[in-house]
């Protein structure tokens, strides 16, 4: 196959996947074409998507390639009624993912342990969405589930894997922070406020 | 009118739970994490929790457990210091509570960086439907398979099926009670059965061995009788009370 | 609005629509954008298209303009399609799957009396994945065909083995919304034994 055949060939199926294709995936579809080259053509595809006056994009998420619009076409997608925009994630939603996100495998008493309030319902919502799924048991007492992210997670959030995560924010021990020498007990007159 | 009906507005901001909360009071009086003045903190919390109840909000059982435990740390920062132990050893009574927080605050941190990500790729939109929206799919990739799909599934079905009772499995347990009764009930469907023919539906030598308990067990019950017509001929089985009318 | 600008705006609807858009409608998400200037747009989009090494056109179908995929990457296509459907399962081959797994040995009349529908065709679908297996007949009448899982299926989900499964009354603390005398009482755990 020629280079733009193989360009033509790889758009057509990245239309039609409707899901990231994989390097992978698509090396499977294209029997046994190289590698290097598909990684080729979806380069040169890539760049003529980004020619001035595109509505699409080529974004690389979930571990795949896949066409999607522009941000800036945005607001006229959304008025297409059968367009239905996902639910934004609460606050708790948003929280109780990124400890999932960060720590998972994790179980529900761990995140909760955390978050210092009950998280069940949190945790069904995020199930049902499909942004976190149960991969397994915690071995030892009670077998609790464990919790890890999706691929949906990855594509909701535009991220190619899991190490595209920012890095989480590290902290100092307590210990090395606290003022030495300092008094730690308060006088009792600091009671009264 | 509006004024009079609404003498005063309270703006109470929502928290996600009580180290949500602790954090918010922090910040608002400009507190160094590492050197909370539990005493302030303590007053300002059990504050915001007499506002909550004045205001008819339910107060989680949370909130409750952690004002409980300000105030255990205060006293213990009331004592005086234990001559026994040795000052190395003393350890701060917040420590613990500031570590709750520090790892707590890390993640409401990084919360802020989805829902800013969120936002972003909310504004990108995939073919044939849009990523991320609610509700199941009916078709699932076996990739993203996960148990929950799998429990849902069950639920739904079970949700579905709630007149049928008698689901519970049987267990495949080869009893020879069981088999007795079904050479009985071949029995009252036929007047006599051939001892070979007994075990055609057996699969296993297990279920033979079982069969032919069952049969050495009616025997002695006399209720069944067997024949054999004549020698090397077919040994037949018999219901006892077709050879013994009463 | 620019041309360049429009003509990547209907490109980004055309894309996210999945139907023909007819001129009407167009005109109608832009906003009263002039249908004159509309057309143009599209056909500049047309052209972009029609350049060499593209996989997919501007078809004017039903009385409308869609995005469709070339003939000439049919084949490829249909690949995908085929690896697709084979990694695909519907909601009833879900439903027969949790079944299957959460009361092994079944048969498949157990099953069509959970399920009140036939199910032939999709245990047929399950055996075909590998992802349930035949694992012995039934004593007694009719000696049917019992149903259990495979090592394909632990390792979809990654479990060590099938008292991994969590059970209903586990799933509870999930999922609060259960009803309470669920009819399965056993657990994963029991049925392995």
């Amino acid at each position: 196959m020629e280079e733009h055949e193989l360009t033509a060939v790889i758009e057509a199926l990245l239309f039609v996947a409707g899901e990231p294709m994989s390097l992978g995936r698509l090396a499977e579809v294209l029997e046994g074409a190289d590698t290097d080259r598909i990684r080729e053509a979806l380069d040169t595809l890539r760049q003529n998507y980004d020619a001035a006056g595109r509505g699409l994009q080529i974004v690389e998420v979930a571990g795949g390639h896949q066409i999607a619009t522009r941000s800036e076409c945005a607001p006229w997608i959304k008025t297409l009624e059968k367009i239905k925009t996902a639910t934004r994630l609460s606050r708790s939603g948003l929280e109780t993912l990124a400890i999932v996100a960060y720590k998972q495998p994790v179980t529900r008493g761990e995140i909760e342990a955390i978050r210092g309030v009950d998280s069940a319902g949190v945790l069904k919502t995020l199930l049902e969405r499909r942004i976190i799924r149960i991969v397994g048991r915690r071995e030892g007492l009670g077998r609790p589930m464990l919790y890890g992210t999706t691929r949906e997670f990855l594509q909701y959030f535009g991220l190619k894997d899991l190490s595209e995560l920012p890095a989480l924010k590290e902290f100092k021990e307590v210990a090395e922070t606290l003022p030495e020498n300092e008094p730690i007990r308060e006088t009792a007159g600091d009671l009264t406020n | 009118m509006d004024d009079l009906q609404t003498p005063y507005a309270v703006k109470l901001p929502a928290f996600e739970g009580p180290l949500d909360l602790l954090l918010h009071l922090i910040k608002q009086h400009e507190i160094n994490i590492y050197d909370i003045p539990i005493s302030l903190i303590t007053g300002q919390y059990l504050e915001y929790l007499s506002l909550m109840t004045s205001l008819n909000l339910a107060v989680a059982g949370e909130f409750l457990v952690m004002a409980a435990t300000l105030i255990h740390i205060k006293s213990r920062t009331l004592l005086p210091p234990s001559e026994t132990n040795d000052e190395e050893d003393e350890e701060d009574p917040r420590a613990d509570l500031v570590m709750r927080l520090l790892e707590y605050q890390r993640f409401k941190e990084a919360a802020q960086g989805f829902e800013s990500r969120e936002n972003e790729w909310r504004e990108v939109f995939y073919r044939p439907a849009p990523h991320g929206t609610d509700g199941p799919t009916d078709e699932i990739n076996l990739v993203d398979m996960s148990l929950f799909d799998l429990l849902e599934a069950l639920r739904g079905v079970m949700e579905r099926a709630p007149t049928r009772q008698g689901l519970e499995i049987v267990v495949d347990e080869l009893s020879v009670q069981d088999q007795m009764s079904l050479i009985l009930d071949r029995l009252e469907r036929e007047e006599s059965i051939t001892f070979t023919a007994l075990f055609d539906d057996d699969t296993t030598r297990l279920a033979m061995i079982v069969t032919f308990l069952a049969l050495l067990e009616l025997i002695r019950l006399k209720r069944v009788r067997i024949l054999q017509a004549e020698l090397f001929g077919a040994i037949r089985v018999w219901k006892s009370t077709n050879l013994q009318p009463s």
